[in-house]
């Protein structure tokens, strides 16, 4: 089987589109709360999304604008419902966090690991009710560390269901490094329940296609569930206005607010000794480092893609110009046609 | 007519459980040891839908919510509602909650299942009742029947309500729980059972007995002792008591906890102009809190009194009959009620 | 005499901490991303005693049960208390119960700290505030300040407590927190903030501040309003309005929901003769039954209401403000309070 | 190094008879509740206690009777906790799943895989404050599956811990046998935490001791948390009165209780078709057969470490004569001097 990249990159780019429209919404005040994006989960999402069939189910963690678009909720729906409008998906109740629509058996948490027991109890039901379908978990890196998740993995396992587990690795849990709280490798963890594991650059959507294609008919042929490991990267941080990501763009402004109080601390009388103290400060600057090192990676999955398609450039611009029609279109039906959204 | 029948409070449960799964092929148990606890439900619907589950009640219970929300009626065990605190995050933030934030727009038809309650001797962390602490959460339901046919029409209208219900059932009451985990056979000890609780007429169709609806199960004149479960039973030995002293005591049965069933809180209080909320749950900001605010935000004036459980339940059988409501400390609640 | 400076809510906890660090090297904070919101604390302290957890809340607040039992005197933190959920069990039945358990023979000297509470937009799991069901749980101590003084102060105490104290902070009254969580560095976003509660005078060295004892913010005549946290500001603000209309309120800042300061409760209640409890946290089952149930169970006679969270907290910021306890609610409750 | 032989059969012995007094307590209605014995586990038990130094901590189970004993708590204040005691080592308070006792760093609980991050704590107190102590948390396999216990492995990996985390597989949890709910195998399931792992046979002392040996060196000397999967049995089925056990004893007693309410209940209308009910009483008899098959085999620790002994025979009769006089003593004090203990 091979994927059309085509209609690929137009769901990948519609779903970075349509965040992007989001992130200058937040900024301009529209939406409250906090907000985690998808942008550079792209390309895994679109290729486990887009090979799924029409009953089955998705549970979702905070990321779950994506792979929703992707699946077909109507964008101004959604939009409105990060807007907090009553026509919202939701009807302004539940946010970006929480996201549900009955019609793509779709569901979402704000809890880390929560999309574990979701999957779980959507293939349950598929056992029971509509065989042959099958359940997707989207997930973090940092929420295998969440037991609910690790007894999830298990509970798929020993109860034969066709859950697909997709772990989205971008080596940070907010400003965690998930390497230094996490013991042995994730593929093993996994594996050790019984499951057969994959492993694929998240940032390659034609092996994120070839690979969810294979671990999707395996789920859904065996009935059995498969881990799905995805590296990839979040080019707008942990979420709209990360700390660290503000650090890295602004140094100097965000610097020079943190350093003052820092450095107090740093110098006051009582507490531990020099080496103690330097280890701290070294594991703060050695994050904001990590993280500006992260940003400049160039592992944007819709660049890459595009890329690819590069030979034809006037199909891309119909395409990318359709796009952002699209998106104004969405835009403008959710009443915001004269905000401005491209200036952060 | 409907013909009746004596049944075992637990075997109550069983048999209206039974009567929903032959009806309706969505409803599923779910839950540790099921197999063997509810083996004879096994024998009739067979493995798949009596599932044994590890003991993962985080992932069980969580999905529990999304099977129920795509089309399954689950009932899921956690065996004791002590357990309830490792899977309370499905419970507080799922269960409770998908209502609201899906704006309406999709249910959670499922029942939690536990046992709970003391009088047996387990310690702590295993004779917790915990039903007011449940009801602080918005979007659950939860029901404490105290009789075999309460029992069982609760249970079927636990199955067919659309939101979640937590079914909670007394150790005490449940011949089953009380030899699993307190007489394991033998005949050299003795509890405090209520017989009336324990054992009952029951319907031979079961039909739902609908929520939220309180019994008084005695009308009296000078006090209301409002109570669930098992406190159900020590009240109404405890007002045989104060009749003997000419105290005229009133015994509401609230049935469930969420929803309160104020209407008759209200008529009784009105004539009795006292009230004692008998409480096996914890004390503190629990069920005789919100039985008090209720009544007072409807104007009425009445004084007040109430006999819970004040602290951890101690190991110690004696220890443990004073920490837990009995029919001594609600009559000398009563009687200084009636002095003042 | 002791010196005073101005510092903001959460500079306050943490420069109370701080002191209390430097003062004992038993003391340590545990949590999630704690290298980062804790950074003024990790420079002075090191990465041994500002410990990053992995997202294994129930694993980390079991350990830091014992590591407590075991001579460390942890600060354990689960960013916002709705994700004590999935931590429940090492609340509900070890933290609590373990004193009780050992026969008073061991003590869990924890500090359990989350921030809490919403009014930013951030939906219905993020938005919790849950003191008055945690409070549920005889064996916790429960302390929800209002202001950066008695914030360092409480912090102190419940570090210093040899029992486990769940301590929470409020989000729109800890700018780090509010920022973190709701504004996210915009200056695009409008939040009701309360200012008094925000900002203010502390001491240079910290003292404990007894937990347990209320304040009375404001003195009245005609009715007593009671309140934790912003709810208290929100109670001053209505205070004032009523004062416009010739209501004179008084404002009791409970400060601790474990214990409850009944004293000053029943003193204010005697005086005013009507309550009412404003409660962000859920309605029902919680802190607004307790204080009625108290004020009853002392023979007082006075008139009730309650201003609190009655469902689940909307997502979209019109809803949330009427969901959650405001100055309108208040004042509206106050004014039919009086006509009765 | 080569274990003392005699010390561990002392100590394997003292428990066993111990806790053969507390079930003739239990059935005669002296002890309320449940009760969990460690009959079948004593030579694991033996082999890692016995090797505990002055500061190490231990975390419990619901079957926290050997250990404690073992590690040196006062027998009869032991007792007088089951007995509801005042003087009991809780004053009563606790009942046997929640035993604690200052002195040893010993805490149990009732919660299935609560030890886990109950050793993780000690384990973290030891590392400030008492280094080179360590912490053994015991558990069932069935404690694998509950997420607490798998998210400790991962903290006590992350943190470096000297957690020793010993797991004792009866193959049962309750009346379910753990491999049919249980996805993949156990040793691989610890491993993939980063763990070092070790099996061994839990009815052969030497080998235990052996095993434990090396285990806690390595978690004392490299601050690491190790793995220990020791398979033993319950020779009392899961509690006191375990109705799988009473059926098995008394099958044509019990199982007529038991047989018409099922047989109604399989022949009643409406349910599922007949394969399906058929399955579901297969599974009851193979659960009862199973735990009858698992009763008769011969792994009884106990015994097998007396064969060991054999020749010397005088120095057994001492021995054994020396525990029963101090288990008399030991009721004694309790006031159960007359209290027949062995008619079940
Ligand atoms: C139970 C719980 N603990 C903590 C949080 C706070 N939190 C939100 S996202 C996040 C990090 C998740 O990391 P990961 O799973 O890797 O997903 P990512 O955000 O990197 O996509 C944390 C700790 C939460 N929402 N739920
Ligand atoms: C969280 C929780 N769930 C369920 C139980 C009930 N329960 C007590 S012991 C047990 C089985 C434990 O099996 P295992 O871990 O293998 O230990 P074993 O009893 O076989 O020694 C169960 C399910 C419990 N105590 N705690
Ligand atoms: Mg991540
Ligand atoms: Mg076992």
């Amino acid at each position: 089987m091979q994927p059309d990249l085509w209609s690929l990159y137009r769901l990948m780019l519609y779903s970075r589109r349509f965040e992007e429209a989001v992130a200058a919404l937040w900024h301009a005040g529209h939406i409250s709360g906090e907000m985690h994006l998808g942008i550079g989960e792209e390309a895994i999402v679109a290729a486990v999304v887009s090979q799924l069939e029409d009953q089955d189910a998705m549970a979702l963690d905070h990321r779950g604008t994506p792979p929703l678009l992707m699946r077909g909720v109507d964008p101004v729906r959604l939009l409105l419902e990060f807007l907090g409008h009553p026509d919202g998906l939701c009807g302004g109740h539940g946010g970006h966090m929480h996201l549900f629509s009955v019609k793509h058996l779709s569901a979402s948490s704000g809890i880390v690991g929560a999309s574990g027991p979701s999957a779980v109890g959507f293939a349950l039901a598929a056992q029971h009710l509509r065989p042959g379908s099958v359940a997707v978990a989207f997930f973090g890196e940092g929420a295998l560390n969440q037991g609910m998740l690790m007894e999830s993995m298990n509970l798929a396992a020993a109860w034969h269901l066709p859950v697909l587990f997709v772990c989205k690795d971008n080596e940070w849990a907010i400003t965690t490094k998930s390497a230094t709280v996490t013991g042995g490798n994730l593929m093993n963890r996994a594996g050790s329940f019984g499951m057969k594991t994959m492993a694929v650059d998240g940032s390659d959507i034609e092996a994120c296609w070839q690979s969810a294609w294979e671990a999707l008919c395996q789920t859904r042929d065996n009935g059995e569930p498969v881990y799905l490991h995805a590296s990839c990267i979040h080019l707008e941080g942990h979420f709209l206005g990360d700390q660290l990501i503000r650090t890295s763009r602004h140094p100097v402004k965000e610097m020079r607010k943190m350093t003052g109080p820092l450095m107090r601390s740093f110098a006051k009388m009582h507490g531990s000794n020099v080496r103690k103290r330097m280890g701290g400060l070294r594991h703060i600057l050695a994050t904001i480092q990590n993280i500006r090192t992260q940003m400049s990676i160039k592992r944007d999955p819709v660049v890459i893609l595009r890329q690819k398609l590069h030979g034809e450039e006037l199909q891309l611009k119909l395409l990318e110009d359709k796009i952002d029609t699209e998106i104004e279109q969405v835009l403008e039906a959710c009443g915001l046609a004269d905000v401005k959204v491209n200036d952060e | 007519m409907n013909k009746v029948r004596t049944l075992e409070f637990d075997e109550a449960i069983d048999d209206a459980l039974g009567q929903a799964m032959a009806a309706n092929p969505r409803v599923m148990v779910i839950g540790e040891d099921v197999g063997m606890i509810r083996h004879n439900l096994l024998v009739r619907f067979g493995r798949e839908r009596i599932k044994s589950a590890p003991i993962s009640e985080s992932a069980f219970v969580g999905a529990g919510v999304t099977a129920a929300m795509a089309g399954l009626r689950p009932v899921v065990e956690v065996m004791i509602v002590d357990f309830i605190g490792v899977a309370m995050d499905a419970i507080l933030n799922h269960a409770a909650k998908i209502k609201s934030f899906s704006g309406g727009k999709w249910n959670v038809p499922m029942v939690v299942r536990a046992a709970c309650g003391g009088g047996y001797g387990d310690g702590g962390q295993h004779e917790q009742s915990l039903w007011g602490w449940l009801a602080h959460i918005p979007g659950l339901t939860v029901v404490v029947p105290s009789t075999p046919a309460d029992a069982g029409g609760l249970m079927l209208a636990a199955i067919e309500s659309d939101d979640p219900v937590i079914f909670l059932e007394h150790k005490l009451l449940s011949p089953s729980w009380l030899d699993f985990m307190g007489r394991g056979g033998r005949s050299t000890v003795e509890f405090d059972v209520p017989p009336t609780g324990t054992m009952g007429e029951c319907p031979k169709k079961w039909q739902p007995l609908a929520i939220g609806k309180a019994a008084c199960r005695r009308e009296g004149e000078d006090l209301t002792l409002v109570s669930v479960g098992v406190g159900v039973h020590r009240c109404l030995e405890a007002a045989q008591e104060l009749a003997k002293q000419r105290i005229s005591a009133s015994v509401l049965d609230l049935r469930s906890v969420v929803p309160l069933d104020k209407d008759i809180l209200y008529e009784q209080i009105l004539k009795t102009k006292r009230l004692i909320v008998v409480d096996e749950d914890y004390q503190g900001f629990g069920l005789s809190g919100e039985v008090a605010a209720v009544a007072l935000e409807s104007g009425l004036k009445f004084s007040f009194a109430r006999v819970c459980t004040k602290q951890t339940i101690p190991f110690t059988r004696h220890l443990e009959d004073q920490v837990l409501p009995n029919t001594q400390r609600i009559c000398a609640a009563s009687i200084a009620l009636m002095q003042n």
